[in-house]
């Protein structure tokens, strides 16, 4: 790069339109919309066990493939056990499940991200070289692999997806702080005398928070799609375990006699998916807007 | 239709866009008129809806948020307001063309030169395009369209949008700010272009600018612009010898200027900042800024026309000259700043000559270059600043000046620490470590950090015991003149000038022994430029700090500093007392500088 | 350009050699034993001793992974527990089909995502309802929509085979590529080519919706981001219809994050290959890794890691070039 | 051009020249003497013969390759009358050499199935019709190693002469072959289709349709599509039985016995099963009514004794029944509550829903069940870890042939291949010893006594017995299949109409 350009022109270009005083950060009904089935789904998953008529793994004593009635509201899969309420608990167990990996993912990489970013030259060069291994590697296969090789279990396919999820959140995290430490304020809060952790901490890190929330919801839906895949491959949570990813793949051999025994977990899936992907779109356009309007 | 009549007819202009936050009244009834082949000035603050009246008579309004307009905008004939959008398309670029602001924006980035120039006149051979790079002064102009934008410097990049603009023989072009982003010299020899070609072929220009001198070097006719009116017309001598509007006069009177210094006294400013756009306006916008506004502003709108004059004042020429005096006239004495801190004040004896607050010598700073390809041997590395002996005397105050890339943020930056210097010292005298002011102030504050607390950081690094943070905060956020509500917000939440503050505050919280500013007020318009110079001479008399001052803007350097230092390509060429400097410039680099800076020649200094 | 391809290529040889490490430590890390699955159930444990002896399963780590360095420098990817082919050689014969799908899908989720993104990037109401459809369609998973597809496009229109790569009244040529299109092209047999673009269908698009999901969206977003640029602005200003100004100059210089995404789904589509290759009896390296996970064949799934692996590093490299082409300034950097 | 096969008649779906079966997943090597799955056993035994077979329908032995056979009365010689209007596909006429070869290639190849020729001492030919076999002691079931379904099979000249190579044409086997069946191996393309071509020569009564393609249709859902668009006509097996119901007219279920059997493994090494108090417990936890019932619908039925039905007349009953208080009574002395129940991978499922069936029946008595699904790889390396294997295994067995021993020495004995989880009892070893030698008469009695020692020894549990659950078109007839060959129909006999 030749000629640096000068970023001035009047100051109005980068404060204009923007009430003076004006709160915080995810303001917008865009966001709050998105937050509706998020906030219902939330509840639904801290009260699942009392909203769900059985247990995730008790048997509804109407019988075994029952079509959904009022007795079973989206019927009984092959060995009686109650779909709705198996549903409700695999809501939970799939949430928890994304939300372990992504927040795995997110520490990991963030912690890793965070180092790079905050201490560049060699520490950077290796951190990053290791992460672009990672990220240059097809993360579904990788994942099969590590899980083929440490046999199946929800433990290990989640300790597979993370292993191959963190790199996007260092990449990400790295990114921002990396762009954030070049700017002027970190600058000034150097010469200001802030300690270099808490300048990481302070002023660099929380500038990383937007874009990862993002990724962060977005990545909801992957990776119980993610799941799902695994369990058709049998690489998934091992049952009776109502994830339903796996209740969705193991359920595929009835879809023709019994079809809501696949269908009600995808649509859940799907309904989940929707939900993080609706927020993390709104929180994505909300941010997108604050940044360049 | 053609020929006699103005090529643009603005009457009664109201753009008004809906935002979240209410209506924002960008335009509000302006009325503005070009004749064929003039070139006309449109000046004013920041948000004064210049942009949106040049966007509106080129028919590309932002669609989002949707701009209401109402009243004529005819573009030689065809009202752009009414107009369907394939006719305003067909307009652009034969009728009307644009020059923008920030010449690397707006060229397309993966695109060859020669081809958006070729495209921009409908078609053309390598030949004619290479003849229209040549006409705007592009050297080797058949091997510069091969390039792409990125591999031009930002004037040459500029020109090229110039080429475009010309391509198809508009009867106008709208050039918004075409020089604010470039270098002194630059600036001067572009805008020269834009005014030759116009007048050469006749094209009308409409030049949009905040700098009253950028419009006095090349303009016909000057328009001012406040608060989405036009509030006052007339020929440039006219307007710049005589303002009626006092806005006009304040905005005359802002301009730093070569031949003026503040030491001791203030620059005047123009106290306050334009109204909300979001508010409906009575009678003269202007009024609550206005040292000469009484009952009768408020009541309905004065114009004046007389010939070629015009003007929205209440009490046309009520005001010749700006009063003496800026916003700080009550707060010069910031008692608390100066109480002496027993960790970092100076030791000072009495008697004792005190120590420079920073010595440079030799100093050089090398950039490595990186390898063309993975096994190449690295290139020699580029020097940046090649061996600079430069003294900021204890409490003195020190200009640098020269052109893009001659090494002045280095420097700085290696005074302060943020850069190791490849060779030579940096010694600093004693006192509070250095700090810093950037260009970009709104870039310098950490975004999600209110003032308050980013402030008291700075106090916690110097061990100020935490029962005195927060008076320390408040006092200094009142001696840079922010509201104590600015301690709780957020960056985002202040206007551009505010946030120069700001960060000002957080500078002098404890007040340091050399507080360097790398181009502190380019980014702000002049009214609010003048405000921040004058409280940065403020604040180094009253708390005794050196200033080291970056800046392209010769007129500003005289304004605060007793000495100069000119750059060129990492070397210091010239280095004189102010006046010294101005008066009897020695390097031939500095004469061109000199030479280039926009200065209003014809205009008798309002008495 | 040149010295951009060099620096590359060096990041890509220094990512395959990664690639082979991370194999390697999975390989030490498996719980069944390969000597054990190899000489079979009723073997003695004397006999498994020596096949691990000949596997070199006994030596230390260190010297394990230099033969195994060594082993993959000459394409020696052991032998299949289950078919008891060189794995070399199985993944020879499944991988022209599932380059043919994949390439396929590519291609499709490339095209789908841009004609869908310029779609949504035309934003108002019909780009919201588009953008709901396009985030819920996103949410199924593959085999499902897989079954889907087959039950409406095979079972009830009747216009699609269900599966496999070609009807078996067929004769399959024997190369020259053993991408069936581009034989059945060569060869000069059309009623090959139009069956075997059928068989292509329904598969192709299975794995390639969520891509092309995916690149719609960030094609929009970057669309978007490009339209509020100057230049766009100074397009307009010259004139040029709103076509020009979108095809010629937002949409090159919003390809970069579309084209990264489109690599990075390529990812993606070689994990679906698994699942999708699964549904529609696709005899490609996804069906080979489906059975040998079924099998615990260590060999044949590390294999084909290593080969998915390379084929997405070396996508991704293209897809870099591209990168750099479509915008000049990192040509230089 | 075109690429259509010459015959454009095989196009059209459901006709007479084609039959189209679906496999779930690869078969390993079409080659018997290395084969010893399950999948893939149509490949096998439509292209080679051994000197036995099954009849259709039952567990006897009836002729095939041999016309006769002979054994001495020290039962150490047998003695094979061969047919001599036998040619192998690639041409030449089989003779008691080539019989001899192929046996002595199994042996060479040294591959799981060559135990079945372990005993043999020597093997010679008395003429071209005449082959004879002396073992090296006696055993007694050498008759059912025949006739088994991976007993050795005669391999004709391409693999053993032409293209012997060094590995006794082992490469060769893997896509090709040479025997002596209905149909010959003329196409073998891993991951996609098998094509077996009708043997026009062939000795006995020839193939109906002319093509068999097997194609590997991994997803049952899809099977399921395509045969009832008629593109498909005999799925073998792993069709949820569930389903069966919703098939519509146009496709018939055949339900036919077979030696396959469910089974659970309890690991007797380890607490809590090592005390055979609170194994026994097991009996009155486990509802095995239930189990088959809703595991299999009904194409399972609960197992009545050790043995596979039919192979030993007589043999105890097995006692289960449920009884919540003895079975929390039992549970309540275990050391641990914590178990691992394992099930091998299956395509229908079947072994995990029985897997979750009984975990819910574990928990009643109040054990802590975690299930995991393992593949057989995994299986086979339980035995050398006894203490980190699993507590619990579920897995569907087979017998190689219908004699008692069969079943019994491979699964109980201490050495056994299927025993997996590493079951000891050292009467049963020696039971199993004597009685391999010993007449009929004589050795029935000691095989009951191994049952009733499996039973008190609670260390396997014997759930069901599983059927062959064919679902085809209902245009086909002819079926005909035999219960010692799991997963199979005889291609050569079914036929489309009539
Ligand atoms: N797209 C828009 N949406 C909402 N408000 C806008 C938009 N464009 C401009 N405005 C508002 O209209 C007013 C006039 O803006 P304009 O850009 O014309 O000012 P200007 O005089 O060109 O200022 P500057 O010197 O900063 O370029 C400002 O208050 C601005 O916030
Ligand atoms: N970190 C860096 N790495 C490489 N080159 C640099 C770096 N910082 C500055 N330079 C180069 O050093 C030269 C001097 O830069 P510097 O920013 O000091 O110039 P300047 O006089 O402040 O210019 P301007 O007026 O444009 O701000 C420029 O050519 C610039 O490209
Ligand atoms: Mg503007
Ligand atoms: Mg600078």
């Amino acid at each position: 790069m030749s000629a640096i350009t000068r970023v001035g022109g009047p100051a109005s270009r980068m404060w204009r339109g923007r009430p003076a005083l004006s709160p915080g950060a995810l303001k917008g009904e865009t966001v709050w919309h998105a937050l509706i089935p998020v906030a219902i789904l939330s509840l639904v998953i801290l009260i699942a066990p009392v909203l769900a008529p059985y247990g995730g793994t008790d048997v509804n004593p109407v019988g075994a493939l029952q079509s959904p009635s009022p007795d079973a509201w989206f019927g009984t899969d092959e060995i009686g056990r109650d779909v709705f309420s198996r549903i409700l608990i695999g809501i939970r167990t799939s949430w928890f499940a994304a939300l372990g990996v992504i927040l795995l993912g997110t520490i990991i990489g963030g912690l890793i991200g965070a180092i790079a970013g905050a201490f560049g030259g060699k520490v950077d060069m290796v951190l990053m070289r290791i992460t672009d291994l990672f990220l240059s590697l097809p993360a579904p296969v990788l994942a099969i692999a590590v899980i083929a090789a440490m046999g199946p279990s929800l433990r290990n396919t989640l300790i597979a997806l993370s292993i191959v999820w963190w790199p996007w959140y260092a990449r990400i995290v790295r990114g921002e702080v990396r762009a954030l430490a070049a700017r002027p304020h970190a600058e000034a809060a150097q010469l200001a005398g802030v300690s270099r952790t808490r300048l990481v901490l302070k002023h660099l890190l929380p500038g990383a928070a937007a874009p990862v929330i993002v990724t962060m919801s977005l990545d909801v839906g992957n990776l119980i799609l993610a799941l799902a895949g695994l369990s058709f491959i049998g690489l998934g949570a091992p049952p009776p375990a109502p994830e339903l990813g796996a209740m969705s793949a193991r359920g595929l051999q009835y879809l023709f006699g019994h079809p809501w025994v696949p269908i009600a977990p995808a649509a859940a899936v799907a309904l989940l998916a929707l939900a993080a992907n609706l927020l993390g779109d709104a929180i994505n356009r909300r941010l997108d807007q604050r940044t360049t309007r | 239709m053609t020929g006699t009549g103005p090529v643009l007819d603005v009457q009664d202009l109201h753009v008004t866009f809906a935002s979240s936050g209410g209506d924002v009244h960008a335009v509000r009834g302006a009325s503005l008129q070009i004749a064929p082949g003039e070139v006309v000035g449109l000046v004013g603050e920041s948000g004064s809806g210049k942009s949106v009246l040049g966007l509106t008579a080129l028919g590309l309004l932002p669609r989002k948020p949707e701009p209401r307009l109402e009243g004529v905008v005819l573009l030689d004939g065809l009202d752009m307001i009414t107009a369907t959008d394939e006719d305003m398309r067909a307009r652009r670029g034969t009728d009307i063309s644009a020059v923008f602001q920030d010449p690397m924006g707006s060229l397309n980035p993966s695109m060859r030169i020669g081809a958006q120039v070729a495209e921009a006149a409908g078609g053309a051979t390598d030949e004619e395009v290479a003849e229209m790079l040549a006409a705007t002064g592009i050297p080797e102009p058949e091997h510069k369209a091969r390039a792409y934008p990125h591999e031009l410097s930002g004037g040459l990049r500029q020109r090229v949008m110039i080429a475009m603009a010309l391509s198809r023989h508009p009867k106008l072009i709208i050039a918004d700010e075409p020089t604010t982003a470039l270098d002194v010299t630059v600036q001067a020899k572009v805008l020269d272009l834009l005014a030759a070609a116009s007048r050469e072929r006749g094209v009308a220009l409409l030049l949009v600018t905040h700098d009253l001198g950028v419009a006095a070097r090349i303009c016909d006719r000057i328009a001012v612009a406040y608060a989405g009116r036009i509030v006052e017309e007339g020929t440039a001598a006219q307007l710049l010898q005589q303002p009626h509007h006092p806005y006009t006069v304040g905005l005359l009177a802002s301009r730093p200027r070569l031949d003026g210094s503040i030491a001791g006294g203030d620059l005047p400013t123009l106290p306050g900042r334009p109204p909300d756009p979001r508010l409906p306006l009575a009678g003269c916008a202007f009024a609550p800024r206005c040292p000469a506004a009484d009952a009768q502003c408020a009541g309905p709108l004065a114009i004046h026309v007389n010939g070629e004059r015009r003007n929205e004042c209440h009490h046309p020429g009520v005001l010749t000259r700006w009063p003496e005096g800026g916003p700080h006239a009550g707060r010069r004495d910031p008692i608390l700043l100066k109480a002496p801190n027993p960790v970092v004040a100076p030791a000072m004896v009495r008697g004792v000559p005190p120590e420079p607050a920073v010595v440079v010598r030799g100093a050089v700073r090398e950039f490595e270059r990186p390898k063309p390809f993975p096994f190449a041997k690295r290139p020699a590395p580029f020097t940046a600043v090649a061996g600079v002996d430069l003294e900021v005397p204890h409490a003195g105050s020190v200009a640098i000046v020269g052109e893009s890339g001659s090494g002045k943020s280095t420097l700085l930056r290696m005074i302060v620490g943020l850069l190791e210097p490849t060779a030579g010292d940096v010694t600093l005298g004693p006192g509070a470590p250095p700090q810093m002011i950037f260009q970009d102030a709104g870039a310098s504050l950490t975004p999600w950090m209110p003032i308050g607390k980013q402030i008291e950081e700075r106090l916690a690094a110097l061990d100020v015991p935490s029962s005195e943070r927060g008076a320390r905060v408040a006092a200094t956020l009142e001696a840079v003149g922010l509201p104590a509500e600015a301690q709780t917000a957020v960056p985002r939440a202040l206007s551009g000038g505010q946030r120069q503050r700001a960060a000002i505050a957080r500078a002098i919280a404890v007040p340091p022994a050399l507080l360097a500013c790398d181009e502190p007020v380019s980014a702000l318009d002049v009214s609010l430029a003048a405000q921040v110079l004058n409280l940065l001479c403020h604040l180094r008399e009253t708390l005794d700090i050196a200033l080291l001052f970056v800046t392209h803007d010769l007129a500003a350097a005289r304004a605060v500093a007793d000495e100069v230092v000119v750059m060129q390509r990492g070397e210091i060429v010239e280095r004189a007392a102010t006046e010294d400097l101005f008066t009897d410039p020695q390097h031939p680099y500095t004469r061109e500088l000199l030479a280039a800076v926009p200065e209003i020649h014809a205009m008798a200094v309002p008495a | 350009m040149g010295a951009l391809v060099l620096r590359r290529f060096g990041a890509l040889l220094a990512v395959l050699f990664g690639l082979a490490c991370i194999v390697f430590v999975l390989q030490t890390v498996i719980p069944s034993d390969p000597a054990r699955a190899m000489v079979g159930a009723n073997a003695s444990q004397e006999a498994v001793e020596a096949k691990k002896a000949e596997l070199g399963y006994d030596d230390p780590l260190p010297q394990q992974f230099t033969q195994y360095l060594q082993r993959l420098a000459q394409g020696d990817l052991q032998s299949s527990l289950r078919t008891r082919n060189e794995v070399t050689a199985d993944l020879r014969e499944f991988a022209p089909a599932t380059f043919e799908l994949a390439f396929s899908a590519f291609v499709l989720a490339v095209a789908m995502g841009l004609g869908l993104g310029l779609l949504l990037a035309g934003g108002g109401r019909a780009g919201r309802i588009i953008r709901i459809f396009l985030i819920g369609g996103a949410s199924v998973p593959a085999f499902l929509t897989g079954l889907l597809l087959i039950l409406v496009f095979y079972s009830w229109l009747g216009i699609l085979p269900a599966s496999g790569r070609v009807g078996d009244n067929f004769i399959v040529p024997d190369g020259p590529t053993n991408l069936l299109v581009v034989d059945s092209i060569i060869g000069g047999t059309p009623d090959l080519t139009l069956d075997a673009l059928k068989h292509l269908i329904l598969p192709a698009l299975t794995l390639a919706l969520l891509p092309a999901l995916a690149i719609a969206r960030t094609l929009s977003t970057s669309l978007t981001q490009v339209e509020r640029e100057d230049y766009v602005r100074t397009a307009r200003s010259k004139g040029l219809t709103e076509r020009t100004v979108l095809l010629k100059h937002a949409l090159r210089n919003a390809s970069g994050p579309a084209l990264t995404m489109s690599g990075l789904q390529v990812g993606l589509m070689l994990g679906g290959v698994v699942v999708v290759e699964r549904i529609f009896a696709w005899p490609g390296i996804g069906l080979y890794i489906d059975q040998s996970i079924a099998y615990s064949d260590f060999p044949a799934i590390t294999g084909a890691t290593l080969l998915l692996g390379t084929a997405y590093v070396l996508v991704n490299f293209f897809v870099d070039l591209t990168q750099a082409w479509a915008d000049p300034r990192i040509r230089t950097v | 051009g075109s690429a259509e096969k010459t015959d454009s008649a095989s196009s059209s779906s459901g006709d007479s020249k084609t039959l189209r079966i679906p496999y779930l997943a690869d078969m390993s090597v079409p080659d018997p003497d290395v084969f010893y799955d399950i999948e893939g056993n149509g490949v096998i035994l439509s292209q080679y013969e051994g000197l036995l077979k099954y009849k259709a329908g039952t567990l006897d032995i009836e002729p095939n390759l041999a016309t006769e056979y002979e054994v001495s009365d020290d039962g150490k010689t047998y003695t094979f009358t061969l047919r001599d209007d036998v040619t192998f596909h690639s041409g030449p006429k089989m003779t008691c050499d080539s019989v001899k070869a192929a046996f002595q290639r199994r042996v060479d190849v040294d591959q799981a199935p060559a135990w079945m020729l372990a005993d043999v001492k020597s093997m010679t030919c008395e003429n071209a019709t005449t082959f004879v076999i002396e073992l090296k002691n006696k055993v007694t079931p050498f008759l059912h190693y025949m006739a088994s379904s991976w007993g050795p099979k005669v391999v004709g000249p391409e693999a053993i002469e032409t293209n012997a190579g060094d590995d006794f044409g082992q490469t060769f086997l893997e896509t090709k072959g040479d025997g002596t069946g209905p149909y010959k191996l003329s196409s073998f393309k891993r991951g996609s289709a098998y094509t077996l071509t009708k043997n026009a020569e062939y000795w006995g009564t020839p193939a109906n349709f002319e093509e068999v393609i097997l194609s590997i249709t991994p997803d049952m859902g899809t099977q399921r599509l395509k045969l009832e668009k008629g593109d498909l006509d005999v799925i073998l097996h792993g069709f949820p039985a569930s389903e069966l119901e919703s098939l519509p007219d146009s496709v018939t279920v055949e339900k036919q016995d077979s030696l396959l059997r469910l089974i659970l493994y309890v690991n007797s090494n380890k607490a809590p099963f090592n005390d055979p108090a609170v194994r026994a417990g097991l009996q009155s936890t486990i509802d095995t009514n239930q189990l088959v019932e809703q595991g299999y619908s009904d194409t399972a039925e609960k197992s009545t004794g050790i043995y596979p039905p039919g192979l030993l007349p007589g043999e105890p009953k097995l006692p289960y029944t449920p009884d919540p208080a003895k079975a929390k009574a039992a549970a309540d002395k275990a050391k641990t509550k914590k178990l691992t129940l394992a099930y091998s991978a299956d395509e229908s499922g079947v072994q995990r829903r029985v897997g979750e069936l009984l975990q819910a029946q574990l928990k009643t008595a109040g054990y802590d069940v975690t299930i995991k699904e393992v593949q057989l790889p995994t299986v086979y390396g339980w035995a050398e870890n006894l203490e980190e294997a699993p507590d619990l295994a579920i897995m569907t067995n087979t017998p190689d042939g219908a004699h008692p021993d069969l079943w019994a020495s491979i699964m109980f004995s201490s050495t056994g291949g299927l025993n997996f989880l590493g079951a000891k009892n050292e009467k049963i070893d020696a039971n199993l010893g004597k009685a391999i030698s010993l007449p009929p008469e004589e050795a029935d009695p000691l095989y009951k006594e191994i049952a009733q020692e499996v039973i008190d020894d609670n260390k396997f549990f014997l759930l069901g017995d599983v059927k062959n659950v064919f679902v085809m078109q209902d245009s086909l007839t002819g079926l005909s299949n035999t219960p010692a060959y799991p997963w199979l129909v005889d291609f050569a006999a079914l036929k489309r109409g009539e």
